[in-house]
């Protein structure tokens, strides 16, 4: 590569990195809390701590309903960022091959869904839902609704990226007899992964960590952060921390697991 | 045989080659979604707020008094000036943190690291917001984390109140914020030839310079995305200002969430809520138009 | 499996913990949905979203049972269906659940206001009074939790109105003046009263208006936390059960108000996951701790506090306080 | 229209305000090979990507194979283009993208892999097969982008510089190649090139472009021997310029008066009607002039002091002249003339040519 | 050290397997004109890159002005790159692009609008002040690419390529613009081209490259003249080379033995010793070599048939075949001979020369 990687000597990169170090211990402190509150025998997380314990894991396994908002919510998530991430792909990709005159028009009413107030939207959609549609209180309609906030979203992201993929790039596909859909996928796919994979992350966080909309909507098959906050009445039990621990290492190890794999693959 | 109007084709950017066909197929499926599910239930909500609530009922009478009640009552504005404020600081805060971050992942770290670092940025979200508030609660409260480390390291004798302020508020925005403004900008970034680098580094740029001449201009659509992004959502957002800021200085969400939550007057919501969205989006649409002037030249490579 | 029946319940926390609902699940085969609110304004939203039918059972607070049965919205229940003599005394011919001798509700879950504080910072004797909240001591360490009506009852009370919901405008002026005098002492105002209960268990806040379930809750882990009724009164509240007159299972619902006022499930409510409170079944009190039962007054002597506070009602004219709560918010 | 391959029809291109092609109207034959020749900026490439369906003329029309541009559908695309800047997928082996094409056609794995090979030996690149486009360098990656189209053997293939980057060696090499794959399937080539001399080799037609006009078009010995404008007689290769008029008009030859009033007698050759009287250049190449003992054999001769002699691989350049107009003069490097020697210079009427 | 402008001592570099850049060594003179030539991928750029500081070698020291290079500050660079694909800023309009160095250095607004204005007009392209690069054309951005290294006049300018995509006409324009501010201004020119006239008419030096090493480094006449090896004679002009033995050694002259067993004469030059009876090459320039009445009178002469006639330009090409053999010959276009005449060809003894 070039010289530029090679300056990695430099004092400015190891203040970076140092940076990149803090930067992940800022993130990851509140986690951090959350896992050893749920080893703690206390029933409100505060100092000092008291015994070790495991009895919240064991609670929180028995508790069928919880683990099923889980699961509701892994689908709802999955599904959202699913079809968020290819509207919002369809969308800027149709916005670069032609210049809209409302452009920024368009841009603003994509913008629009972020900006009204979750409580506000979800309630609209809850009438809306029910009475118009008559969509039965269910898990479709958390799809749709969250939909409505997270395919923008993406949008944003990936046009973002888009707008650095150069043009000749497709041209040259185009003229090699790709069609459309192939363009799309030997080409531009490849070159705005980052930007997909960032939109796929992103709408999954927030429709896998919104409650209010989904409050609203949810009916009775409660996704993971309603479940939760219903459960909070009290004040924040720590079979919570529990499932919060449980889902960060759960997640976490197939991070870690999957880059050893992949790793292996692109060095052999 | 084309006609000939069909030549007029100016305004289109590259592509001009292609009728509009393939841009509907695109475009559609996005914009019917966000007309029947968003277009549609807003203007519900925008019926409403001219409309009055009588013992928690809605009754068909049009008004402005919603309107004309905000208006009067400085409590409102004051949230509203709060809020903006509180946005502005977080977008400028989740900028300034996410910048290096961003950069270090995209210039310094190995290649086959960045990945991982970006993935396992955003799973610390994949647990509750609510459980991650009140994380933080621990860390900041008076007899917190926060400020136990500081009297061990007996830096301060009293504790410093920072749960319950709007500091704490934005510790909590920033720290969700911060990693989406990351990877908009580290999309971003990904994306500069480093050619170019080369290039104003050869025509005697430091790295500073380079820095501000090249990879900042270039980067600017993931910043620019990432700050509206930041902002909308630290606007809207009422569960940091409530649990971290303690609601004793209200921002304009809660005074929304108060009006539905506690006393159900589902008009007065809604008319608080249309005055702010309209000011989000005038100030968004502005925002954009200039923005887009600035970044166009950076499109095409 | 034949036909699986379907019960669907709008309530409050606790009412469809698991411990409560799968045993009834069980007896009856059929399948219990629930839905949580936080506010009796919420429930409603909820409910008339809903398609009609939707609900079988819901759980608004006494004073709305009234509200709702004018309204038409909830169906009369047979008095000789439910072990209303199971109960304490006071809860047998509950005010806000009969008119006349039309039964409308049935009393479910109960509790009062008054200072929840720590006992680490303040005292016994401090707490006798309301007055401990202004006191320029304790300033930065009051909290509030964020819903106007049970902290304008308490205070009315301490500014000595016998009925706090009924007052002129004089005395609202009293109110907001007292309020505005409050805001430098306050530390936050929460958006749940989970908040609050954090707040106190952090220690970020010392004394608050609060329901004795809050300080029940954290006492029984350990945390010097304390209530007390202060000797100016203070308000209470009760959760009611009411079927919907478009229930299409009302025999069901009964089924679950039958279940729900069992003196066993009374206890496992009164001790329920979400938050502790006490139940009105006189009965439940043997299925509780010695302990337990005292620390939720459900016991003879205890319920009596009852006399001593005012219901939680709705006010009039509503605007007028929720303006006095938005400038206390807003100060 | 059968058997014409490419035509352009009053096309004009705009860029805003530029200009980029004005009014061009084009036949190319099928099989045949046509190099646009111009200064840079002159609209070449403009011109290429629009009959390569990039960018839609703002007015005119185009044809390939006698149908319009389908702009949408890419499957049934009648060309292919080599990329001025390469336009290499920078996220795909070299392999991959010179296979690319043949990919998109469902071309089977194995037989691609075979004809990538076959193409990368032909461009001289056979070890680069799993390298990333940015690990080769310049001359490398323009061969790679020549491949990528070559392999797909298209009626028409539009190449735009595609030999700019290379030595010439293999730019020798590969021109023969192109060549003979040409004129062995009968592929229409439409080529962008710098290079003169690979313009008048290879071509069968040259187009000669100035700020977005077609100023001629013709076979490389007319566009050399008998230019129609001054433009295109200055742009490719050098020449000696009279001004002057024509005189009279003959059945063969036209007699030329130049501003100093001597008359050069000329073959009539391209020249329809010489009206006698109008305005008129006359053109003769260095190399078209005789010196010394050869030029006393010439019909048209000039007295001139030899000033400059320039030596210049196996000829030798003189500037002769005449009066204080310069005359240069190409000679074979043996010449025994020098400065500031008086000699005589001379040229036959078939060697001149007079462009009005 | 002081009189040495840039550096290169046993420098190598290699990108994983392949090695771009094998041990070279190089002085160049301040104010000198040094062009690296070489086929593509030999390592040309690699070698200006490390030059420019954009790559560190392997192996080996760079020094400029007597110095290492600081690959860590960029600030107080000597040296200056024009990039083989031109590397202009997208988002920057051509004025902003060129007069970037100069705002990096702290130069006036004022002062750098007047001096990009005036680098515009040298390269001929006054009217895209405001344009973004991606609205200009392939050659046009070639010329701003070279705008912006050109106005920095640094101590040492490092030019990849820097006219390969213009025409003939604004390159040769360019050329003497570029020689002539080199001369001016006593810049250090490192120079790739591909054009080896361009080469030879231009450098001081050249350095003639293959496959990462340094083959030849010598002045253009001795490049080309009296090549080194048998890679530099193929690859710089044409040739024609007859394999054989030294036969014997004269005090200036020196014997070659064909494998034919036909003797030549030839000047000693550069050949410091030929050892008698070794194996060596014979190489011939194809304008070196005279025809009929001219021949007679070389030294050296071969008898042939005349296969081929080509023309091209003001040269003509035959290809004589001599049992076999094929002898490239350039003569005047006048000149009257055609296949399959018999003639007879030659040079003199200083025309040839003999590589060991
Ligand atoms: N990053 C890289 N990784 C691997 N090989 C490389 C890399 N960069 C260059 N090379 C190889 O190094 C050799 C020299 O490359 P270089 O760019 O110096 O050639 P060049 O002489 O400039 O050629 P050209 O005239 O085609 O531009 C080439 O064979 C090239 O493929
Ligand atoms: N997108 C554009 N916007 C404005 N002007 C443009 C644009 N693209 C090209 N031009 C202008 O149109 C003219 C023709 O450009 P074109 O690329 O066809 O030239 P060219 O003949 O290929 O030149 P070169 O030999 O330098 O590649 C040039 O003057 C160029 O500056
Ligand atoms: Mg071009
Ligand atoms: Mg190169």
């Amino acid at each position: 590569m070039t010289i530029l990687n090679k300056e990695r000597k430099g004092w400015g990169d190891r203040v970076l990195k140092f940076y990149i170090f803090m930067a992940f211990v800022f993130l990851f402190l509140p986690i951090a809390i959350i896992i050893v509150f749920s080893l703690n025998s206390g029933r409100y997380p505060s100092f000092p701590l008291q015994d070790f314990t495991v009895k919240w894991y064991k609670e929180l396994m028995l508790d069928s309903r919880l683990l099923g908002s889980v699961k509701n919510s892994l689908i709802v998530a999955a599904t959202v960022s699913f079809i968020s991430t290819v509207l919002g792909f369809m969308g800027a990709y149709a916005l670069r091959s032609y210049k809209l005159k409302a452009e920024n028009f368009f841009l603003g009413f994509m913008a629009a869904p972020l900006t009204v107030p979750t409580l506000l939207l979800g309630l609209a959609l809850l009438i809306f839902l029910n009475s118009f549609l008559s969509l039965q209180n269910s898990l479709l309609s958390v799809i749709i609704s969250h939909t409505v906030f997270c395919a923008p979203f993406a949008l944003f992201i990936i046009r973002a990226r888009l707008r650095n993929v150069r043009i000749s790039m497709e041209e040259a596909a185009w003229d090699l007899g790709a069609g459309r859909w192939q363009t799309v996928k030997e080409l531009i796919l490849p070159l705005c992964a980052p930007g997909l994979i960032a939109a796929a992350l992103l709408t999954f966080t927030l429709s896998f960590d919104e409650f209010i909309i989904a409050w609203f909507v949810s009916g009775f098959q409660p996704t993971l952060p309603v479940k939760i906050w219903t459960m909070m009445r009290g004040g924040i039990k720590p079979t919570i921390n529990a499932i919060g621990a449980i889902v960060f290492i759960f997640s976490m190890s197939i991070l870690l697991i999957g880059e050893y794999f992949l790793g292996k693959k692109t060095n052999g | 045989m084309p006609d000939q109007s069909s030549f007029k084709i100016e305004k289109m950017v590259k592509f001009r080659n292609f009728p509009p066909i393939r841009f509907f197929v695109g475009i559609l499926p996005i914009s019917l979604w966000e007309i029947i599910f968003f277009m549609l239930p807003v203007l519900l909500i925008f019926i409403v707020s001219f409309l009055i609530v009588k013992e928690l009922r809605l009754v068909f009478q049009w008004t402005l008094a919603n309107y004309t009640d905000i208006f009067s009552k400085t409590p409102y504005w004051v949230a509203y000036v709060r809020s903006f404020r509180l946005a502005l600081t977080a977008v400028v805060l989740s900028a300034v943190l996410a910048y290096p971050l961003a950069y270090a992942i995209a210039f310094v770290v190995p290649a086959r690291f960045r990945r991982l670092l970006m993935v396992a940025m955003i799973l610390p979200f994949w647990t509750n917001y609510l459980i991650r508030a009140y994380s933080w609660q621990i860390i900041l409260a008076n007899n917190g984390l926060f400020n136990e480390i500081l009297k061990v390291l007996n830096i301060i004798e009293t504790p410093i109140s920072i749960l319950y302020t709007h500091v704490a508020t934005e510790v909590g925005f920033t720290h969700f914020y911060m990693v989406l403004m990351t990877m908009l900008l580290y999309s971003s970034m990904d994306a500069i030839n480093r050619n170019l680098m080369e290039a104003a580094r050869d025509l005697g740029a430091g790295k500073l310079r380079t820095f501000f001449e090249i990879i900042f201009p270039l980067s600017l659509p993931g910043l620019i995305v990432g700050s509206i992004f930041v902002f909308i959502m630290s606007f809207g957002d009422f569960v940091a200002p409530s649990i971290l800021g303690g609601g004793k200085k209200p921002v304009f969400t809660q005074m929304v969430v108060d009006e539905i939550q506690g006393t159900v007057n589902l008009s007065m919501a809604s008319a608080l809520a249309v005055i702010m969205v309209v000011t989000i989006l005038i100030v968004l649409i502005l925002f954009l138009r200039r923005v887009e002037s600035i970044t166009a030249g950076s499109s095409t490579g | 499996m034949a036909e699986q029946r379907v019960l669907n319940i709008l309530t409050w926390a606790g009412y469809n913990e698991d411990r409560i609902i799968k045993p009834f699940e069980e007896k009856y085969n059929c399948k219990v949905n629930s839905k949580n609110f936080s506010g009796d304004e919420q429930m409603l939203t909820i409910w008339s979203a809903s398609k009609p039918g939707t609900w079988d059972v819901v759980n608004p607070d006494g004073p709305w049972v009234k509200l709702l049965a004018t309204q038409g919205k909830i169906r009369k229940l047979d008095a000789s269906k439910y072990p209303l003599e199971d109960l304490f005394p006071i809860f047998q011919r509950f005010p806000q659940h009969w008119e006349g001798n039309t039964l409308w509700g049935v009393a479910s879950r109960w509790g009062f206001y008054g200072i929840a504080y720590n006992t680490k910072y303040v005292s016994k004797e401090e707490v006798k009074s309301w007055k401990v909240m202004w006191d320029p001591k304790y300033k930065g360490k009051v909290g509030i939790y964020g819903w106007y009506l049970p902290n304008m009852g308490n205070f009315g009370r301490y500014l000595g109105f016998e009925s706090p919901y009924d007052i002129d405008k004089d005395q609202l002026m009293q109110l907001e003046k007292k309020l505005l005098e409050l805001k430098p002492q306050v530390a936050t105002i929460t958006l749940t009263a989970s908040d609050l209960i954090q707040a106190l268990a952090n220690e970020s806040v010392w004394l608050a208006p609060a329901g004795n379930w809050a300080a029940v809750t954290l006492k029984e882990q350990g945390l010097p936390i304390e209530h007390n009724v202060p000797d100016e009164g203070a308000v209470s509240w009760t959760e009611s059960l009411c079927i919907t007159s478009d229930s299409k299972n009302p025999d069901l619902a009964e089924k679950y108000l039958q279940w729900m006022l069992s003196p066993e499930i009374q206890a496992k409510l009164a001790w329920a996951d979400a938050f502790h409170a006490a139940t009105p079944s006189r009965k439940a009190a043997q299925f509780l701790t010695r302990e337990q039962a005292e620390m939720l007054r459900m016991t003879d002597a205890g319920v009596d506090i009852v006399k001593r506070v005012s219901p939680r009602k709705l006010p009039k004219p509503e605007e007028a306080w929720k303006d006095v709560w938005l400038k206390f918010k807003g100060e | 229209m059968e058997n014409i391959s490419v035509e352009l029809r009053h096309v004009t291109k705009a860029f805003g305000e530029v200009h980029a092609v004005r009014d061009l109207t084009l036949q190319v034959q099928p099989g045949s090979f046509l190099t646009l020749l111009g200064p840079s900026g002159c609209g070449k490439t403009t011109t290429l990507r629009m009959i390569g369906g990039f960018e839609r003329p703002s007015a005119g029309e185009i044809f390939i194979l006698g149908k319009t541009i389908a702009y949408e559908s890419s499957t049934q695309r009648q060309t292919n283009m080599v990329f001025q800047d390469y336009a290499l997928f920078p996220h795909k082996t070299v392999g991959q993208n010179i296979g690319f094409g043949l990919k998109m056609r469902g071309v089977k794995k194995a037989e691609i892999g075979k004809r990538v090979r076959e193409m990368l030996d032909l461009i001289n690149l056979s070890d680069v097969y799993d390298r990333m486009p940015h690990q080769l360098s310049g001359g490398q990656q323009q061969r790679v982008a020549l491949a990528r189209a070559l392999i797909l053997k298209p009626p028409v293939l539009l190449l735009d510089e595609p030999l700019g980057a290379l030595d010439a060696k293999i730019r020798k090499q590969l021109q023969l190649e192109l060549k003979q794959l040409q004129s062995e399937l009968g592929i229409t080539f439409i080529y962008v090139t710098h290079d003169q001399e690979e313009a008048m080799t290879m071509s069968d037609t040259i187009g000669i472009m100035n700020d977005g006009r077609l100023e001629q078009l013709d076979t490389p010995e007319k566009i050399y021997g008998d230019p129609q404008t001054l433009f295109v007689a200055k742009f490719v290769g050098e020449c000696n310029i009279f001004e002057g008029r024509i005189r009279s008009e003959h059945p063969d030859i036209v007699d030329f008066e130049d501003n100093r009033g001597q008359i050069f007698k000329l073959k009539k050759d391209s020249l329809e009607s010489a009206p006698v009287g109008k305005q008129a250049s006359l053109v003769v190449r260095p190399e078209d002039i005789q010196v010394a003992d050869a030029a006393r054999k010439c019909v048209n001769r000039i007295q001139g002091r030899v000033e400059e002699k320039l030596y210049s691989g196996s000829i030798v350049r003189l500037v002769v002249d005449r009066e204080g107009e310069k005359i240069m003069v190409d000679a074979h490097k043996g010449i025994a003339v020098s400065p500031p020697e008086l000699i005589e210079i001379g040229w036959n009427p078939d060697a001149g040519s007079i462009i009005l």
